[in-house]
């Protein structure tokens, strides 16, 4: 964290107004849809809010609740809700109580390897303030200043019945359409970019390239580009963000003796 | 695949055992959250009738969780140890230990067996407990506070006495004190609430001391004490102790021995080092003000105190032959010894204080001469003259005020020892000429013969509990709810004291009006009867014009908050303007000091001093 | 509780060796740094203390100086022997033991991580566990984790609807 | 000027001739001005720090007098007197079985206020005397209103007197 | 922004090794943990552990906290086995403190430890048979550890964090009845182990999977720092309750269950044996606690102002994992001066696993890391 970006950033606003100035085609927000476009969203919610799949990835100490939640004490398989072992394939990315440094660089690849729509829960007060570890160097403090976060749940960590009751009212978010958390990604993407620099140095990257996506899925918006994205584009183009990525394959043989 | 070992060559039916698995309960619990146990850590519960807002959970919160919330409509009274603020809790941080509701002084704060709180908003995770829960829904309440799990040390340390049988007969000091082993155990106890310093009259720096003497420095604890108390050996041991009222452990314990602990600081330190720490800033330099000051109580050497450590010039005027007024004067010594008054004391005299005794006001000396010798004057001649009944026959030589006794005692002038005694009034005078009498009587007759009566009835007596409890240990007996009647005399001798039977004191709304029972009527026998109801001051030594020119007010002068009367160059404070025990006199004492420290110094626009 | 006669042979071959009990089946021996190896060779080879429980690292700012402890453990005495020993701050700089015990190689490098003391002739110094942390080894007494994370982090500034009333009557949260 | 103290034995013989409720209120009227003259004459004499007191004393007894020539200036006497009489008072001795002293030259705090509250009590003594001995009606209910009035004033001063000689005017 | 190039396979240098990340994202890891192995076709040939996932700083920030304080951060340390760590701790404490533990909390403690103990091999019953693909076990097990989690919560207000053990004791007395309930459940623990045998002590491709993965000889296991039932498992019959006694183990009698194999099936069998010794413990402990009255805690001092006497001291434990270690430092003030953690994975996940997996295959990763049972709190902390 050597040369750290500017301290603090205001966040722009949520609500971008459709048809935003960047390119691409504009956000479909609900009132201009098609009726039958609306339809197919709405089938579409229903039936993704019935199967949704929890990526398998004990991120903190809360993980332990997972294995009761989703075995048969708890089960949650009664609303569709399994764990799956890839990111592709995935679509809550639960993250169970404090996150290290280390854990929240994979934490930030898994998510942004996950396909949209997709939801993050935060699991317990380590990921609202900081939690037990407020004062540790090594933990982060605020999840939602990494990635958009849908729910929090309260606890330390959360039993498995209150983990019951946020994927339940996730189910009710997502079949409501309120459940868009994951967008914010993309139109604010320079101040998660941000807070990501100001730990990781204004050298850390991601193989994805989320500002493409952005404007693929047309939620460009003000916010998406800004000074952190510079920083990084600055720091030269794909090729060296690759060479540079967290793990060069060549880090193992390094070390092997003949 | 290596040939199985044919033990675990099941047979073809094995897979039917799993048919049992048919009849079986489901493992799977209904997607309804259940019931917490009964000990359950959920969210948090606060009674805000018990929580005095003592912020000792902020303390212990090993994640920084809990703020105090400032809350102007809740109730706040000093004095009881009450603030009105309540704990606000950071469900962003909290770890669900309970450590904040095992160390809760009060018991107040509890923990629920709700577990469940979903929300988007992170604001929502910011809670002010109450009794309805975080969600308002009254779940029942789960972990509390038991006996075992208490974290606070409620019981005091023992203060080593003298049984009743070795004091009963002599003057010797009744409390030993602590050695410091046992006052580092009771400053342990001490949970720096500072609910102590906002009772105590002169705001003393109790949580400090405490934390020094603690930490076995006592030398800092003594200079935390001198920070605003010249008398630590006095108040150790004869203070009311308004703060161990005010103390948050007393919620539910004893409270925090502060007044003892006062003494054991000042008592492990050497005089010389006591000194040499009280006057660590006195001033270098004189300033050339003179100040005198009439009377040398507790008020008028507080401020002669910090004066002189200012840099002015203090003469203390003193009518009677040793400094200490009432301090000397009115307590008995086995509970204040004078020596113990004198260190204090000679602490003041190091300051360059000078003490000039038996000298009168208006009768060695007069106010024109103080007015002419000095830039201010100071009056804390406090009230040392008894108040009478003025029942009939009061006037009999026999029937004498408690603190002209007291006096005598102290200054070892003789006087007939009566037989048996009678004493009229409730109060801690009360009860010191009562016990010292009893003392007196012992050496003299051997055996005691005082009766204390007492408007009172036993439980809303005036007294401190001590003293009534030590007083019965040594023979002086106690009758409540008497108001005297008359005094009666045959010839020219006293037989002794008729009273009746006092229904009760105060009226609904706490005011005093008393009601008799006329016919209810006791004849007390006794040579001598002692009136301790009450002590006024005399104020003639002021002179007429003096006496016109000042503003009174119900009776006595009248001050400003700081002590200064209407004529400029007069102060006045202790007993004479405000009471009514030792740490209040001295509190007046420094509000007086910096007044005429401000005045001296001309920061307040000079109004024409003389 | 006083020290088997076994051990004490052993201690006294060894020059600027203290011993004293520390409790039950607990012996502590403060040896010079340069001694060390040669009493954990003695140890496991006479006395059967093969077992390294643990090498920890305490850091002595006041003094400037690490101490490292080798908690040795003996199935046949049943005894734990902790062989205190003091080495210099800076450049603290120690020799390692993993060709005695396998096992200190995880602790010199944990220890190494944490508190910056390089063990010569250790298998690996790299990082193991702060591969992502670019400060001060953290756990020396010198690095303040509570001023770093003030720096580093925001806290939430919580606005809910009770404080906000609450303000308007003139209450607050108090600093 | 009455020799103060023995006014009060003619009084009772003079309201025991006068029938009609003006009169009545006249002569208490009258009592009560020369209280007020006699604390007023009174405050000259003693020295400034009584002299609030005793002021305040005059004052209470000029207050009383307006109270009672108010009440008799209501041409409905009776009417205003029902609704008067319903309070509730009861009667409460002294704290310290007050005697009237006698005043002398330079009367101290403690003797004036013992003064005030023997005369106050004896002012009630002597209304509710009255009221006992007169039938029942408006004559009655005036005397009882009135013992009612001086006993209020007499646990005002009681609590002047506990702060000042018993708690030392803390 | 242009897309990103990938760099033409052909310009790599030929080889017929590759390196793969195991974990930190993969379920047959334990916990946040991974494993960077290079393969040469489907057997590894060289293994490299990289932890700190899961590195709080444990030991940093508990010298920021009083005594008291640390009761609540201790339990954290290693989620699925959280007593031993509290037990060690408040040992540590009590031993430089020179503090009595009543009789009763004692016993209250072993009751604790050997519930903890019959949870996390249940746990890891479970975890095992899963990395193997048979993931009934895996339900079997953590519902009938669910229902021990329910006594946890009934005992000590909460199901995994108990925060219940403390300096000089125990934090509370126990409930009525829940000592019976305990017993209700060891009974219904005992009808159910024949069923776990069934599926899968006794099963046939388990017992074809496990004899042979992740074989270690006993000199090996003592040179290496192994201990607990991965060292049981080789044979060596050391166990920290019977070589350092502490509490009331003395009093407690239960046999040590060794196996020759030392391979991944020996250290099920180990564990399997453990919990059949860990329930005739609870129910030695369940009686001992009928009789045994009195306080459940000593006197202690106001936390807030309690200073240690200076001075260290090291607790050893017997955790489900292995032999946990607690060495505190005071230095007569109110916070701990230092306090080092020697987790038992400290040695199993790091150092062995990377023996272990050399010329082991690639499906048999998972279940050598699960089988030494290495939890990876333990070993970043």
């Amino acid at each position: 964290m050597t040369d750290k970006p500017l301290k603090s950033h205001v966040r722009p606003p949520q609500d971008t107004m459709p048809g935003g100035a960047g390119q691409g085609c504009p956000a479909p927000d609900a009132q201009t849809r098609s009726i039958w476009r609306r339809i197919m969203d709405d089938f579409a919610d229903h039936c993704r809010a019935r199967s949704l799949f929890v990526l398998h990835y004990c991120t903190g100490c809360g993980a332990i609740e997972l294995p009761p939640t989703i075995t048969s004490r708890f089960d949650m398989e009664r609303v569709g809700i399994t764990p799956m072992v890839t990111p592709r394939q995935a679509d809550i990315l639960l993250i169970t109580g404090y996150l290290s440094l280390k854990t929240l660089k994979r934490v930030i690849l898994s998510y942004e390897q996950m396909q949209g729509p997709k939801y993050v829960l935060g699991f317990g007060s380590c990921t609202i303030n900081g939690g037990m570890y407020w004062n540790s160097y090594a933990t982060m403090k605020r999840l939602d200043q990494y990635i958009p976060t849908d729910l929090f749940i309260a606890g330390c960590m959360p039993r498995p019945e209150a983990v019951q009751q946020v994927l339940l009212k996730l189910i009710e978010d997502i079949d409501a359409g309120r459940a868009n958390a994951w967008q914010d990604y993309y139109r604010n993407y320079d101040f998660y970019l941000g807070n990501q620099q100001r730990l990781f140095g204004a050298g850390w990257n991601t193989p994805t390239d989320v500002i493409g996506e952005a404007r693929h899925y047309g939620y460009y918006g003000p916010g998406t580009e800004g000074e952190h994205t510079r920083l990084l584009a600055e720091g030269g183009g794909s090729a060296a963000r690759l060479a540079h990525a967290e793990y060069p394959s060549t880090a193992l043989t390094g070390r092997i003796k003949s | 695949m290596s040939d199985i070992a044919p033990k675990y060559k099941g047979s073809m039916l094995r897979p039917l055992k799993a048919l049992s698995f048919l009849f079986r309960e489901p493992a799977t619990l209904p997607m309804r959250p259940r019931p917490a146990a009964k000990v359950y850590r959920g969210f948090h519960l606060n009674d805000w009738e018990k929580c005095v807002g003592c912020a000792t959970c902020q303390q212990i919160c090993d994640n920084d969780a809990i703020r105090m919330v400032h809350i102007p409509a809740l109730p706040s009274d000093p004095a009881k140890g009450i603030r009105p603020r309540r704990p606000a809790i950071d469900y962003g941080r909290c770890c669900w230990c309970a450590l904040c509701v095992d160390i809760c002084p009060t018991g107040s704060l509890s923990m629920s067996r709700e577990y469940i709180h979903v929300s988007r908003d992170v604001d929502s995770y910011f809670i002010l407990p109450d009794e309805e829960g975080m969600h308002g829904v009254r779940y029942p309440q789960g972990w509390a506070k038991d006996e075992n799990a208490d974290l606070l040390d409620l019981k005091r340390q023992e203060m080593p006495e003298e049984p009743p049988q070795e004091r009963a007969d002599n003057f010797s000091e009744i409390c030993e004190g602590y050695d410091p082993q046992t006052a580092m155990l009771e400053a342990s106890r001490c949970i720096q609430c500072g609910m102590c310093h906002d009772a105590c009259p002169a705001h003393m720096h109790a949580p400090e001391y405490i934390r020094a003497i603690f930490e076995g420095d006592f030398e800092k604890s003594v200079a935390e004490i001198y920070r605003t108390n010249p008398f630590p050996q006095v108040c150790g041991r004869v203070c009311t102790h308004r703060c161990e009222t005010a103390c948050s452990i007393g919620k539910r314990g004893e409270p925090v021995a502060i007044r003892w602990l006062k003494r054991a600081a000042v008592d492990n330190v050497p005089q010389d080092r006591t000194i040499a720490i009280a006057l660590k800033d006195k001033a270098k330099t004189k300033t050339g003000k003179r100040v005198a000051i009439a009377g040398a109580g507790p008020a008028g050497l507080t401020a002669a105190f910090d004066l002189a450590k200012l840099g002015h010039e203090v003469t203390v005027y003193e009518e009677k032959p040793r400094p200490g007024g009432m301090m000397r004067y009115g307590i008995p010594e086995y509970r204040l010894p004078y020596e113990r008054i004198d260190a204090d004391i000679a602490v003041i005299e190091a300051a360059g204080v000078k003490i000039r005794c038996n000298t009168k006001l208006g009768r060695d000396v007069t106010m024109a001469q103080l007015k002419g010798q000095a830039d201010a004057v100071l009056l804390s001649t406090g009230l040392n003259k008894g108040r009478s009944t003025r029942i009939p026959g009061s006037d009999h030589p026999q029937v004498r005020a408690a603190v002209d006794l007291l006096a005598r005692i102290t200054l070892g002038e003789a006087f007939d020892i009566p037989a048996s005694a009678v004493v009229i009034g409730g109060g801690n005078v009360a009860f010191d000429i009562a016990r010292s009498l009893a003392r007196l009587q012992r050496r003299a007759f051997g055996k005691v013969e005082v009766t204390v009566l007492a408007l009172e009835e036993r439980d809303k007596m005036l007294a401190d509990e001590e003293e009534v409890i030590e007083s019965a240990q040594e023979g002086v007996k106690l009758i409540n709810g008497r108001g005297p009647k008359q005094v009666v005399i045959e010839g020219d001798a006293l037989k002794g004291l008729e009273t009746v039977k006092c229904l009760s004191i105060f009226d609904e709304q706490g005011r005093f009006h008393p009601r008799y029972d006329e016919t209810d009527v006791m004849f007390h026998p006794a040579q001598m009867v002692i009136e301790a109801i009450g002590q006024m001051s005399d104020v003639s030594f002021l002179g007429e014009d003096l006496t016109e020119q000042l503003e009174w007010s119900r009776g006595r002068i009248r001050i400003d908050e700081a002590g200064r009367t209407s004529v400029p160059w007069l102060w006045a404070a202790g007993d004479l303007v405000k009471g009514p025990d030792v740490i209040s006199a001295i509190a007046t004492g420094h509000a007086a000091a910096a007044s005429i420290h401000a005045a001296l110094m001309g920061e307040t626009e000079a109004r024409e001093a003389k | 509780m006083s020290i088997p006669a076994r051990l004490n042979e052993v201690l006294n071959e060894l020059p600027a060796i203290q011993a004293r009990p520390a409790g039950a089946r607990r012996v502590r021996v403060d040896v010079a740094p340069q001694g060390l190896p040669a009493l954990l060779e003695l140890l496991k080879g006479r006395l059967g203390f093969i077992h390294l429980s643990a090498i920890s690292c305490v850091d002595w700012i006041e003094d400037g100086q690490f101490e490292l402890v080798y908690h040795v453990w003996s199935h046949e005495m049943k005894l734990l022997v902790s062989c205190h020993v003091r080495i210099a701050r800076e450049p603290g700089v120690y020799v390692s033991v993993h060709d005695i015990h396998e096992p200190a190689g995880f602790f010199e490098r944990d220890i190494h991580e944490m508190f910056g003391v390089h063990f010569d002739g250790a298998p690996s110094m790299e990082k193991f566990i702060l591969t992502s942390w670019e400060g001060p080894p953290p756990m020396r007494k010198d690095f303040n984790t509570r001023k770093h994370v003030e720096e580093t982090f925001e806290w939430v500034d919580y606005r809910p609807d009770w404080l906000k009333d609450i303000e308007r009557k003139g209450g607050g949260i108090e600093s | 000027m009455p020799r103060h103290g023995e006014g009060h034995e003619s009084a009772h013989d003079k309201l025991k001739r006068a029938q009609t409720l003006e009169e009545i209120l006249e002569t208490a009227l009258g009592f009560e001005a020369t209280a007020r003259d006699f604390y007023a004459e009174l405050a000259g004499r003693v020295s400034k720090p009584l002299r609030e007191l005793v002021e305040e004393l005059a004052e209470e007894e000029k207050e009383h007098y307006r109270l009672f020539s108010e009440l008799k200036a209501n041409p409905d006497i009776a009417g205003a007197l029902k609704e008067l009489v319903e309070r509730p008072a009861e009667d409460h001795r002294f704290s310290d079985f007050i005697q009237k002293p006698d005043l002398g030259e330079a009367p101290d705090d403690q003797a004036i206020l013992q003064y005030a509250l023997a005369r106050e009590d004896a002012a009630a003594k002597q209304y509710a005397a009255l009221a006992q001995s007169t039938p029942e009606g408006p004559v009655r209910d005036l005397f009882t209103h009135l013992a009612k009035e001086e006993l209020a004033h007499k646990a005002e001063l009681e609590k002047r007197y506990y702060e000042i000689v018993h708690s030392g005017g803390v | 922004m242009t897309t990103p190039q990938v760099p033409d396979p052909a310009t790599l240098a030929p080889s017929e090794e590759y390196d793969l990340y195991f974990g930190p994202n993969h379920p047959g890891i334990e916990g946040n943990y991974s494993v960077r192995v290079r393969l040469k076709g489907d057997v590894i040939c060289q293994a490299v552990a990289d932890g700190g996932y899961l590195h709080r700083g444990f030991e940093k920030i508990m010298e920021d906290r009083l005594w008291v304080q640390n009761i609540a951060l201790v339990p954290r340390i290693c989620v699925p086995d959280p007593v031993p760590m509290e037990e060690s701790y408040a040992r540590a404490v009590e031993m430089i403190g020179g503090l009595e533990v009543p009789l009763r909390a004692q016993w209250i403690r072993v009751l604790m430890l050997e519930l903890s103990r019959i949870c996390a091999h249940l746990f890891t019953f479970g975890g095992n048979a899963a990395t193997i693909g048979l993931y009934t076990n895996m339900f079997w097990g953590v519902t009938m550890r669910d229902l021990f989690l329910d006594i946890f919560e009934e005992i000590t207000g909460a199901r995994i964090y108990h925060i219940y053990i403390t300096p000089g004791g125990v934090r509370r007395d126990l409930p009525e009845g829940v000592l019976e309930r305990i017993e209700a459940l060891l009974v219904e623990l005992e009808e159910r182990m024949p069923q776990f045998e069934d599926l899968f002590f006794n099963n046939a491709v388990v017992i074809d999977r496990a004899t042979g993965t992740g074989r270690m000889s006993a000199e090996e296991a003592l040179a290496w720092g192994v201990t607990g039932p991965n060292l049981r498992a080789t044979g060596v019959a050391s166990d920290v309750r019977r070589d350092d006694p502490y509490l009331v183990y003395p009093q407690v009698d239960f046999d040590i269950v060794t196996e020759t194999g030392g391979d991944a099936l020996a250290r099920m069998m180990v564990r399997k044996g453990e919990v059949v010794q860990a329930v005739k413990i609870v129910r030695q402990a369940i009686a001992a606690l009928r009789k045994v009255g009195g306080p459940v805690r000593c006197e202690l001092p106001n936390p807030l102002a309690w200073d240690l006497p200076a001075g260290d001291a090291y607790a050893r434990t017997e955790s489900s994992k292995g032999e946990l270690g607690f060495y505190i430092v005071s230095n007569g003030g109110p916070r701990p001066y230092r306090v080092h953690v020697r987790g038992a994975s400290s040695m199993h996940a790091v150092q062995v696993l990377e023996k272990l997996l050399v010329g082991s295959r690639i499906e048999d990763v998972a279940q050598i890391m699960f089988s030494l049972d290495a939890c990876p709190p333990e070993v970043d902390r």
